[in-house]
This record gives C-alpha cells, structure tokens and sequence, in this order.
C-alpha cells in the first residue's frame, strides 16, 4: 500500500506544478510574437483541424455514439448476454485499493464520456450554461481519472501483456459470437481486455494531458513546443486533433466495456465490487488464468 | 479632398437584427492629394436607428495631460461622470490620433490609486487629516521655519501639469513666499 | 518648435532627428513625420541607441552618447568644405558664422568619426543629403539637452540651420519636441529659479515691471525676501537664481559648497515627479535630513516613498487637468483651451485652490490675487473690480504682463473660441478659414496683440509681421566686436515701412527707428521698453509699420557671455574614451551655479573610470510611460504593458558577464549606487552600451518600498529608477543632469 | 451586399505601425476590458535588428471564410452582412476550438471563477457590440460600445497615432493603402501587406511557408 501512496501524492504534485506554471512574462507564449510567426504555419494544423473538426469529427463522434448501442442491441438479441452461476464457488480477483481506483476511474468516465458527447454536439443543446456546465464538469472528472491511471498500470501491466492466448481469443472474438460455454483462452484478462486496457491507460495520459494543455490553454510550455519544433499554438491544434481522435476510440471502447461488464456478462460488475469473481465465469471466460490457479492450489 | 469615405452598409445577419448605419474608413490618413483630410466620418445614427448609449450626455472639448503635442480629446459626461473618452477628429493637431496614454485619459482619472484624502507621516504611520488640519499644520511649521531662517529654508518644485495660470500663480506664490527656490521638470 | 507639426509634413524635404525618439516620446508627433516620409521626405535619425523612430529612417546614424557636437561639426566640416552653405543667409542675418567655421575646420569627417562612432561614409552621405535637401528641419529632444555640455549640444544644431539657410523657413527649422503637456508653457510661466514668468529674469527693472502688473509695491516684494543686501545695496537673494530642481538637495545636505541665505529646510513638491531627477541617493538623504516635505499630488509622488523618515510628510490630494479650466501651450507654442470635464474627485482640490488656500494661511493671500482684479488704464495697472474670475482673469493678467514672447493677444475669449471651432483650422497650415479667417490654432506665440493672427512659424521673414513673420530678435545689443547685431538691409519683410534690419523698439529709440513723433500724452503712458509697455503703444505703432517689436536682427552663432562662445565638443563627465578626456576635456569647476558648486574637470580626471566601468549608460523612454511614470504606473492598463523595470543589453555583452535574457542584473555607478534590473537582450544597443527606461520608481537599490505607500496608493508596477545610477555631471549653464552619457558596470544578480 | 469588396476590414500599415499601443489601450478603455484582455495586440518583430525591426497592431480580421465560425461546436458565431464577424457570449462554452482555427490568435479567454476554467471567449467585435440589444447596458457590459451602430469608427482605427490602423470595406481600404504606396514611390517587399498576403492569397502562402 505504502507504494501507492508515494505514487499518488507524486501523482497530485504533478499535478499541481502544472497548474502553478505561471504566465507573467513579458511576451505571452500564445498571443506575442509567438503569435504572429505562427500566422505563416497557420495552413499546416490550423487549417487540417479546422477541416477535421469542420467535416469529420462530428461524424466520428456520431458514429461512436451510436456504434455500441446498435451493435449491442444486435448481439444481445441474437446471442444474448452470458450467465454464470452465482451459487459457486468465489475467486478473489481485485484487492480493495485495485477496486477503488478502478470505479473512480469508472465513475470518471461516466462523467466524461457523455459530457464530451454533449461537447461534440454543442450545437444540438443549443450551447449556453448546460453545455458550458458539462464543459467544467468535462474538466473537473479529469483529476479524478488521473489519480487512478498510474496506480492501475503498475498493478496491471504485467497481466496486460498480449500473449498466444490473445491471438487464439482474437480469432474467436471471444467467444461472444456463440452462446456455447466453452472454456476460452485467456489469462486474468483477455485479449478484449487488454485491449481496452492499452488504449485507456496510455491514450488515458495521452488524453489528460492534451485536455490540459487545452484547458490551460497559455500557460508557458515554450520548452515542450521547442521539444516538437512547434509553436504553442500548433501544439494547442495538434492536441485537439489528437483529443478529438482519441476520444472517439475511447468513448466506443467505453461503451463497449460497459456493454460487457453490466449486460453481456451477468454480473461480471460485481467483481469490481465485491472483488470476488464466479468461479464459473473465470473457468470459462479466463480459462488460462483458471488453470493457473488451480496449478498454484488457490482454487 | 475629404476622406471622407462612407457607404450605407445594411448590416445583419439575416433575420437578426437590421438597422442602418454608416461605416466608413477610419483613419483615411495623409496619402498623396489627400492633404487636408481630417473629418473620416461620419453621421450620427438618428435616434430611430439607434439609443444613445448614454443618454443625456454632453461632450467636453478639452486636451490630453500628457505630452506637449497636445492631443484634442472629447470627453463624454452624463451626470458629472466621465462615461467615455472620444476621439477628436477635427482637432487640428492630432486629428483624432492618440498614443496609449493618451487613449487612457479617461482611466487615468478615474484610477482607484489616487490619493483621496490628505494625509499626514507620523511614527512612520499614515494618518488622515482634513484640508483645515492640514493647511493649518504645515503653514504653521513653514511659517515657524520661515522665521528661523528666512524665506530661502523652501524649495518650491512646481509642474509641467499645471496649466499656464496655475503655474503663473504658482511662480507668484514663491515670490510673495520670498524666494527665488522655485524650478520644474524643464531642467530635466 | 520653431515650426508645428503639420508644417513638416506640408514642407519639409527632410527631417534629421537628433537625440529624439518622438515615436516613443511623442507619438502624435511622429505621425507628421511618417506622413512626411510618405509624402517623399527624407527621415535621418542619429541616436545612440537604434529607436523606435530609427526603425522608421531612411537612414540611421549611431553615435556615441555625448559626441553630438562632434558629429555636427563633422557636417559643417564637409558642408563647408564643400561650399554647400547659403552664403546670403550667413551674411544677412547670421553673426560670428566664421568663428564656427574656424571650429569646423578641424573637424575632418576621420576626427568626427572618431570621436562620434558614426563613419565616414555616413558623415558624407547625411552632410550632402541635409546640406542639398531643402527645406531641411532639425528635431530634437532630451537626447541633445541632457549633457553637460547641453547648452552647447542646443546651440550647435540651430548653427546647422543657419549654415544652410532653414532657419525661418517653412519645411525648415528647429523642433525641439518639448515633453510634458505643459512644459513650454510652465517655462513660459518661468517655474525656474533664474528667471520671472516670460524669461524676464530676475533683475531688478523685472521685479519693479512686476511689482506693477501684481499691483504691489517693489518694497513690498523686497519685505518679502532675506534682508540681506549686496554691495550696490540691492535685496541680494531677489536677484540670484534659486536652487535648481537638479541640486536642490545640496541646500540641504551641502556636501559642495553652496551659497545661500539659508539651508533648505521644507520641500514642496507639487506635480513633478521626484524620481526623474538625478543622484536619486542623495535626494533621498536630503529628504531624510529636510523639516518637512509637502507633496500635493494627484498621485503618490515618490518622494514621500524614497526617504526612510517616519515624520513630517504631508500628502495633499490635487485634482487632475481633466478637473479644472486653463490654457495650456503646446510644444508648437500654441495655447489651447483645457475645459473642465468634471468637478475635482475625493477630496481633490485644483493646484491653483491648494495656493490660494496656502496663500491665505501666509498672509498674502490679498495681494496675491489683486493682479486678477487689475487691468491696464492709459498705461497704468489699476484695480477695477473687487473679485476675479478664475481662469479667465488669471489669463487676462498673464496677457497684459508677459509681453516678451508676445502672450498680449492671448485672451481668455479667442483662445475659447479656437477650442470651440477647431474643425475650422486646417491641420497642415493652422490656418483657419470661415469664423475664424486669418488667425493660427491657438494663436501660436508670439501673438503680439489682440488682432495678431499669431506665429506658427518662427523668424519667417517671408510673411509680414502683422500676419506672423518677424526677423531674429534683436536682443544683445546694437553691436558686438564693433560689427553691427542688426539684420542686412536686404531683410526686408513684406508690409515693413522701413528698410532691412532695425533694433528692438523703446521709448528711447522708438521715434527714431520708425521716424514718428510721439505726443506727450503717448510718452507719458509708454514703459521703457516693448516688453515692459503696458500701454501697448509701441506695438500700435510696430504694426502701423509693419515691424515686429523685438526689432530685426542677427543670429548670433556665438554666447559671448557663456563659458564656450562657440559650443566646443567636451567629452562626458564620465567617458569611456579616456583618450579624448585629454584632447576634449570638460570645463573647469563651477563656484556658483543656482547657488551650487558644481565639478567638472575634477570629477572628468579623478581617474580612468573607463577601466572601473567600462560599459556606457544612456536612458530612453517608454511609450506606455512619461516622466517619473507617476500617473501611468496608477494606470491597470498602461502599467501591464511593462510590468517592471528592465535594462536592453547586447547579448554579446550579456554573456560576458553571464547574464541571461530576463535575468536579473545589477548596475553599478562610479559614485557607488547600484540597481538591480531585468536583462532584456536586444540588439537595439551595441556591445558597449546599455539602455534603460527612466519611468520606473519604488524600488531602491534592490529594496522594495511597497510598505511605504500609504494604503491604496500603490502604483500597479514599481521598480527601479534609473535615475539612482545616473552619472554625477550638469550642464554649466541650464544645470540639467547629464542623463544621456554615463558610465556603468553591468553584473549577474 | 453580395460583393466581398464591401465587407468591413481592418488593415495595418507596417511601415507606419510604432507599437505605441494605442489601438490596445483604447480598445480596453471603450469596451472597459479585464486586465489581461487585449482584444487588440501590438507586436515587434526583430525588435532592434536594424533594417528588420517590424511592428504591427492585430486583432480578429473578420475573415470573410470566418474558420472560427466553422469549428464552433455551440454555433455561436455569426457573420453580418457588412462582414463583421460577431459572437454570442451567452452561447459560447469557452472551449478554445476558435483559438485554434484562428490564424490571428484573435479569440481570448478570460479566467473565470474556479480551476482557471475559460470563460467565454472574448474577441474583437470591430466595435459592433453583440447580440444583445444595440447600445443597452447589458450589450455595453457583455460586449463593449457599440459604435458602430452610432456611425462611429471602431475606436482602434479612430486613435491610431500614426493612422497605420485602418478601416472600411475592403474596396476602400486597399484603395487608400495603394495610394499611400504609390506615394511613397517604392515597392515594398513582403513586409507592406504581411498579414493579407499570408491571410488571403493562396500564392503567398506557399512562398511564406517554404
């Protein structure tokens, strides 16, 4: 536990010094001369995230928005979710501090997705106090996720290693296209997981760190737009495109995830509360991991 | 030979508001053949068109305090406040133009730093004393003084801010004091 | 300014700015210059440092601070070699011109650029361009005024007009770009310590013309005064010159000798900024050692900051110029009319009320204001009412009095109706047309009577006096060296019934110069002289003629009565040429000036400071901020525009010393001060120099006075003033602080 | 009004542009800014490189293509038919998309209440006010003075001290920069027209992107 603890209040202070960086300078890094040498660069990301946010992101957003709803609705009356048996035996899979951080995060995105839906379609709530209130909550469910990022990559990297056994789960998709219980290849996550797990937690960093500098918008970061020979202004273009781009794919994984967790798999919510899996559930959908455990006698 | 230069322009966004107004060139300046240009505008909307956005208010001629060019400035005042600085289009020297000071007239005036009250350094603290205090309390000292030591114990600093009549008056007041210790920042 | 500015940019061919940065100073300014230039006018701007303006030239000219009357005897040098000079004007209207071209000759253009830093190429080019271009104007500012040798630097460049005949000319001329808005006019109005309101000075025949005008009696003005009597048993300190607002401080502290009735014991500080002055340590401890200090202010002047006293300060609130009535005079001479915006804020009180209110706790209160009450009957002042209109009557009484640079046609009711029709005057010719046909803006001065349409160009002896010309003024006597100080017959002005030159008009001469009789009613009323002539008879007469009073006359090219007749190149007090210290040395020391001893050569050759502070000091301006930048600093939007204090350095001499750009620096002076600044590293300055805005105080010596400001009276930025670091050096004349040229070492902080 | 050469537009001339500010204070001064909010901004470029050194007062062009407009995700931008390219506080979320799009840096962010959140954005109006009803109280507060309405020149353009700073439809704009040119009897490299070439022709573009 103790390691956590220096991680988090690392993590905090972090934080903070990026919030003190002040902007007291004689030549504001955004709107100075910085500014005007910036005009000529203006056609690369300037005018690429005006054509983007114009012409695309909309679409994609549109597209992520009702991708999973549709998808799922298809699955879930075709092949319909996957039941275990609550009356065996448990499996202890998270310890409490694991579960805390993964429902803040959980409980973080529930306020982030959805208020970046209503960003992305500001003009649909007709913008003013509602949008703007989504806007501020959009940032204030940012620290939040944050806390939980590196205390959940640490935890569990090592399990998110893809192996042999993603590639044959991969090939199956899981097993979710058939309503058969047989066992699948996988370890304590599989392939889907940890799928989710690379694009949420570096794309997570990827995706605070681009809304902050979005947030913060003029704080001087004329070294790091030095470190990628851009102005800070392009820096600002590039991280909205890359924001933008990867908000979309975490949205859906989201989605996804959620579909998974509280209507494919019943009552797979529950191991990230009580912290304890079906033993059922983990011999078929974790079958390596299963095995393992029965190796190691702790079944 | 005027510059000026003005359209009807109908301006909205459709639907959304219409009125007409005058746009002109702003500062149709000094270019060749262009040579006595000094009015760029400009017709006062009527009052259908628009609301005075300071109702009741009446325009003071007067000239900036800063620098000898001696900008005109027109000073928009509507219940003895100061509400909005002008710019003077017709006055001879700057034509309307300002530097940032100049610009900043108005605010200078109004600044939260001035000194409101008069006041007094004792035991290193500031004190506030009213005007009869404290006419009284330093004309007694200098009087005091004065007899000492003669009129010469006063060094008299007055100001390039002061109009001519006050700085007439205030190169008087040194004589009537006695003394010839009396200079202002042209000696800088 | 010899012209205004919508003259420069309807004549001039060329503008040379010299020792000005009215891009940065005087922005409206530098508006009629652009426009000039755009009009196909040459801009040549000779600084040290490359300016605001410089970046506008055509060509720009560095040199070094302090070397301009080495460069301008490299122009004259070429210009007369060349035979480029107009040889008509010399002759006609110049005096002593081959004294200055005696001096000129030895300034090869090799010697001027060796002295000055500008190359010989340059010298060449600006030489025939300025010589060729005709009209020609000068332009300068403090850069030329702020030396110890300023006076010559200012005698120098109007020589230059001379030689090539723009002197009185449309296009031509002198522009001295004057700073604050009221600085011509509170010199007019004579806030100086060696003079009475129109450079009347202080001698006696001044007082009694006063005592007149205020409706006094001379004795009463003498009772006044220290009793003390001079061997021909005049009242002694009525005739010196007071302390100067440069070394008033030695009358406190009198470290140098000083000569006076008594130490000064109470400074009144009303409406100048302390922390423009020089030796900013030494008037500290001044103000530490003084009685009293009163400060009447609309601001928080730093005097009541600097000084570590924890007594005997007062603070008075005055009201800005927005919040009372007056006329003000614009660097062009013309008056114009400030009108009351709105009524004085908190408890505020007008600078004039703030007198009046002193004025009755003195006793004098009475007599002080009888002038307004005055006005001229058959050339006697007498009073005529018993109470007075302010300003107005103030204005009236200023009009009647101050003759000499010709203020009589200032009334209260034609200044009022210029300001009432100011479109009706053309910018570029002040001319006004309709109502106001046949008179200039604000009645530039002279405007010698009420009819006067006043003077927008001075010496112009192409128009006739009655409609604004008028020759040199005949000032210094009839003759000099047995050569005649009055103007060639050839300079003859249209409407001028007698031929060429003639001298000033007095009761004495007036019957002779214009062979008229005078009735012995008209001798009776007449003063002594058309400066003293309340009567207003000789100048009935002087435009019956068609002459202006002041007479017709040479310019006199040398100051007989001055320590250098013929402004001489001297090095800086403090220069970094110890080379040219040598050849070019200062003046000796200076027993009494402004009551003050002052050293020159002593302090010049005290030692090679070059070697002790090798890097040269020079100050500018900025453009957010004006002198002390007492007002702007109160200012939330002026004062973010800088929002401290810094130095401009070249990065090669930065990194000398290891100085990082935004870093801070500490300046040392040779005469132990120091300050403490931001490094800006820009290429504005050379390798040897620094450059730093004089606009900042607050800060001393690296402390921070915050806590002595009385509440809510922070200005939004303080800083250091450069004017801690300044270098000691006056000029012997004017005794204005050598600001422009001084020694320094820059160190890490 | 379909004609683009009658859309309003400001212009500053570079060779007459001294960074006095002016245009920035009184700007702040007419629309009574927070500190910290310059709707206009003066720039030097090459500040004291001799033969170099370049100022320039900028603000929001009013682009006839108005890219802030198109990537507004609120929709709260709108363009009159003088040109004028206008905004609405109530509407706009703070969100800094404008900032982006924007070649000119125009769009501006005043810290509003907690976390340094945006408030929303802030830009130059040409003096036209907003939305809101012309000249009330609640259109001088929100937007600042509406002196266009008034037949008043933008307050920028009107106290510019050496007149660099002008206005009007673009038609007389160029019309009286081309004769300022023709009076100054030389052709000016890239410097004369900086922003407009970079801004509005393609061709340039390229040479100042390479």
């Amino acid at each position: 536990m103790k390691k956590y603890r220096v991680l988090l209040s690392s993590l905090l202070l972090s934080m903070t010094s990026l919030y003190a960086i002040s902007t007291g300078t004689y030549d504001d890094p955004l709107y100075g001369t910085a500014m005007l040498n910036a005009i000529p660069k203006y056609f690369a990301f300037g005018e690429v995230f005006t054509y983007l946010q114009r012409e695309w992101f909309w679409k994609g957003f549109l597209i992520a928005l009702f991708l999973v709803p549709v998808a799922g609705s298809i699955h879930y009356m075709i092949i319909g979710p996957k039941v275990f048996s609550h009356d065996g035996k448990k499996i202890f899979a998270f310890g409490l501090f694991m579960r805390i951080m993964h429902n803040l995060a959980a409980l973080s995105f529930l306020v982030l997705v959805p208020t970046g839906f209503v960003m992305a379609f500001g003009d649909f709530f007709g913008g003013g106090t509602f949008v703007r209130v989504c806007k501020n909550l959009h940032g204030i469910a940012t620290p939040v996720f944050a806390i939980t990022v590196l205390p959940m990559i640490i935890a569990w990297i090592r399990d998110m290693i893809f192996n042999m056994d993603d590639v044959k789960w991969m090939m199956i998709v899981g097993g979710y296209l058939s309503k058969e219980k047989k066992p699948i290849p996988a370890g304590k996550f599989n392939a889907g997981q940890k799928a989710w797990f690379w694009i949420a937690m570096p794309g997570g960093i990827l995706m605070i760190l681009t809304g902050a500098l979005m947030f913060f918008l003029n704080i001087n970061l004329s070294p790091v737009a030095t470190l990628f020979g851009v102005s800070q202004i392009d820096l600002l273009r590039i991280s909205a495109i890359i924001h933008n781009v990867l908000g979309m794919v975490v949205a859906t994984f989201f989605m996804v995830h959620v579909y998974m967790a509280a209507i494919a798999i019943k009552g797979a919510i529950h191991s990230m509360i009580t912290g304890y899996k079906e033993e059922e559930e983990v011999a078929i959908l974790h079958s390596s991991w299963y095995r393992k455990l029965k190796e190691e006698g702790k079944v | 030979m005027s510059k000026t230069e003005t359209q009807i322009l109908s301006s909205s966004k459709v639907g959304r508001r219409s009125f007409l107004k005058m746009a002109a060139l702003g500062t149709a300046s000094f270019g060749a053949g262009n040579l006595l240009a000094k009015e760029e505008k400009i017709r006062a909307a009527s009052a259908e068109e628009v609301k005075n956005p300071f109702p009741g208010s009446k325009t003071v001629k007067t000239i900036c305090s800063i620098c000898s060019a001696g900008c005109g400035i027109k000073a928009e005042v509507q219940n003895g406040v100061w509400v909005r600085q002008e710019p003077a289009h017709d006055h001879p020297i700057s034509e309307g133009s300002h530097c940032c000071k100049g610009t900043d007239q108005i605010d200078l005036t109004k600044s939260k730093q001035r000194i409101k009250y008069p006041m007094k350094k004792e035991n290193g603290k500031w004190h506030r004393l009213t005007w009869d205090q404290a006419i009284e309390e330093i004309s007694s000292k200098m009087l005091k003084i004065r007899e000492e030591n003669g009129p010469d114990t006063a060094m008299f600093l007055g100001s390039a801010k002061f109009n001519n009549q006050q700085s007439y008056y205030f190169r008087k007041f040194a004589a009537f004091w006695g003394s010839n210790n009396i200079d202002h920042v042209a000696r800088i | 300014m010899t012209n205004h500015f919508g003259d420069i940019v309807a004549n001039s061919k060329l503008i040379m700015m010299v020792g000005a940065n009215s891009a940065v100073a005087n922005p409206i300014g530098f508006k009629h210059f652009l426009q000039a230039k755009d009009r196909g006018a040459k801009l040549i701007v000779v600084d040290p440092i490359f300016t605001r303006s410089a970046a506008k030239a055509d060509i720009y000219v560095r040199i070094r601070p302090g070397t301009d009357i080495a460069f301008a005897y490299g122009l004259l040098h070429v210009i007369f070699k060349n035979g480029w000079e107009d040889k008509d004007f010399i002759d006609h209207r110049t005096y002593a011109m081959d004294q200055i071209r005696a001096e000129a000759a030895k300034w090869t253009p090799e010697e001027a650029s060796n002295v000055s830093g500008a190359s010989v190429a340059q010298i060449l080019e600006v030489a025939e361009l300025y010589a060729k271009t005709k009209p020609a104007a000068i332009a300068w500012s403090l850069g030329i005024t702020q030396h110890s040798v300023g006076s010559s630097n200012t005698r120098i460049l109007p020589i230059l007009a001379l030689v090539t005949g723009n002197a009185g000319k449309a296009g031509g001329g002198c522009q001295i770009i004057r700073g604050h808005d009221n600085v011509q006019g509170a010199t007019d109005m004579a806030n100086l310590a060696d003079s009475l309101p129109g450079y009347y000075g202080l001698g006696k025949a001044a007082w009694e013309y006063y005592a007149k005008t205020w409706g006094v009696s001379l004795e009463y003005l003498q009772s006044r005064f220290h009793p003390e009597l001079d061997a021909k048993g005049e009242h002694k300190w009525m005739h010196a010159k007071g302390f100067s607002l440069a070394k008033w401080w030695q009358g406190v502290l009198q470290e140098e000798k000083t000569h006076s009735s008594a130490p000064i014991r109470v400074l009144w500080v009303q409406g100048t900024g302390i922390t423009s002055m020089s030796q900013q340590v030494k008037i500290k401890e001044a103000i530490d050692k003084l009685d009293m200090l009163v400060v009447a202010e609309p601001f928080v002047n730093e005097a009541a900051i600097i000084t570590d006293r924890k007594d005997g300060i007062y603070i008075l609130p005055a009201a800005t110029q927005f919040e009372c009535e007056g006329t003000l005079s614009a660097t062009n001479r013309s008056a114009q009319w400030r009108t009351q915006v709105v009524e004085p804020l908190y408890e505020s009180k007008a600078d004039h009320e703030v007198m009046f209110a002193f004025a009755k706790k003195f006793g004098f209160y009475d007599e002080y204001v009888k002038g307004m009450k005055m006005r001229v009957e058959k050339g006697e002042v007498v009073q005529y009412k018993d109470d007075f209109v302010w300003p107005d009557d103030a204005v009236r009484e200023i009009a009647r009095t101050v003759k000499s640079i010709g203020l009589s046609g200032w009334t209260p009711e034609r200044l009022r109706k210029h300001q009432a029709n100011w479109h009706l005057f053309d910018p570029l010719t002040l001319k006004g047309h309709g109502e106001m046909e046949g008179e200039y803006y604000g009645l530039p001065w002279p405007c010698w009577d009420e009819k006067h349409p006043g003077s927008p160009v001075l010496y112009d002896v192409s128009k006739p006096v009655n409609e604004g010309g008028m020759g040199f003024r005949n000032r210094f006597g009839m003759e000099h060296n047995g050569v005649s100080q009055i103007a060639d017959e050839t300079v003859t002005l249209p409407g001028q019934k007698i031929k060429g030159g003639y001298p000033q008009l007095t009761k004495a001469n007036i019957e002779k110069v214009l062979g008229i009789t005078l009735s012995e009613e008209e001798k009776a009323q007449m003063g002594p002289s058309w400066a003293m002539d309340f009567s207003g008879i000789i100048q009935k007469y002087a435009r019956e003629y068609g002459v202006c009073v002041y007479g017709n006359a040479r310019a006199r090219t040398i100051v007989w009565e001055f320590p250098d007749p013929v402004p001489v190149h001297r090095e800086p007090i403090h220069s970094p040429r110890w080379d040219l210290v040598q050849k070019y040395p200062a003046l000796p020391d200076q027993d009494n000036n402004f009551r003050v001893a002052t050293r020159f050569i002593s302090e010049q050759t005290k030692q090679d400071w070059s070697k002790e502070f090798p890097t040269i000091m020079t100050s500018m301006r900025l453009v957010n901020l004006s002198g002390a930048g007492m007002l702007e600093r109160t200012s939330k939007y002026l004062s973010s525009i800088t929002p401290e204090m810094f130095a401009n350095i070249h990065p090669d001499l930065a990194s000398k010393y290891g100085i990082e750009d935004k870093g801070m620096m500490w300046i040392h002076a040779p005469h132990g001060t120091k300050i403490k600044v931001r490094a800006h590293y820009n290429r504005s300055v050379t390798a040897d120099r620094i450059c730093m805005p004089y606009n900042f105080a607050g800060v001393m010596q690296g402390v921070d006075l915050s806590a002595n400001y009385p509440e809510g009276t922070r200005p939004y930025t303080i800083g250091e003033s450069s004017c801690t670091v300044v270098n000691y050096g006056f000029d012997p004349i004017t005794q204005i602080s050598e600001f422009n040229a001084g020694l320094c070492r820059v160190e890490k902080a | 009004m379909e004609n683009i050469n009658s859309r309003l537009k400001f212009y500053c001339d570079a060779d007459r542009c001294i960074e006095c500010f002016a245009c920035v204070v009184a700007c702040q001064n007419a629309h009574e800014l927070p500190v910290g909010i310059a709707r206009r901004k003066v720039v030097t470029l090459n500040d004291g490189v001799e033969g170099k050194e370049t100022s320039i007062s900028i603000a929001c062009m009013h682009c006839s293509d108005a890219p802030c407009s198109q990537v507004c995700p609120v929709d709260c931008f709108y363009i009159r038919e003088d040109g004028i390219v206008l905004h609405d506080k109530e509407k706009c979320i703070g969100c800094g998309y404008c900032l982006y799009a924007c070649p000119f840096g125009a769009p501006q962010f005043p810290k509003d209440g907690v976390f340094g959140a945006k408030g929303a954005m802030d830009k130059c109006t040409m003096c036209a006010g907003g939305p809101l009803e012309t000249n009330s109280e609640i259109e001088r507060h929100t937007y600042g003075q509406n002196r266009i309405s008034e037949g008043k020149v933008p307050v920028c353009a009107a106290m510019c001290s050496t007149n660099a700073l002008m206005i009007g439809t673009s038609e007389k704009v160029s019309e009286l920069y081309r004769t300022r040119v023709l009076a100054r009897g030389e052709s000016k490299e890239a410097n004369n027209s900086y922003l407009w070439n970079v801004a509005y022709n393609k061709q340039s573009r390229k040479g100042l992107t390479q």
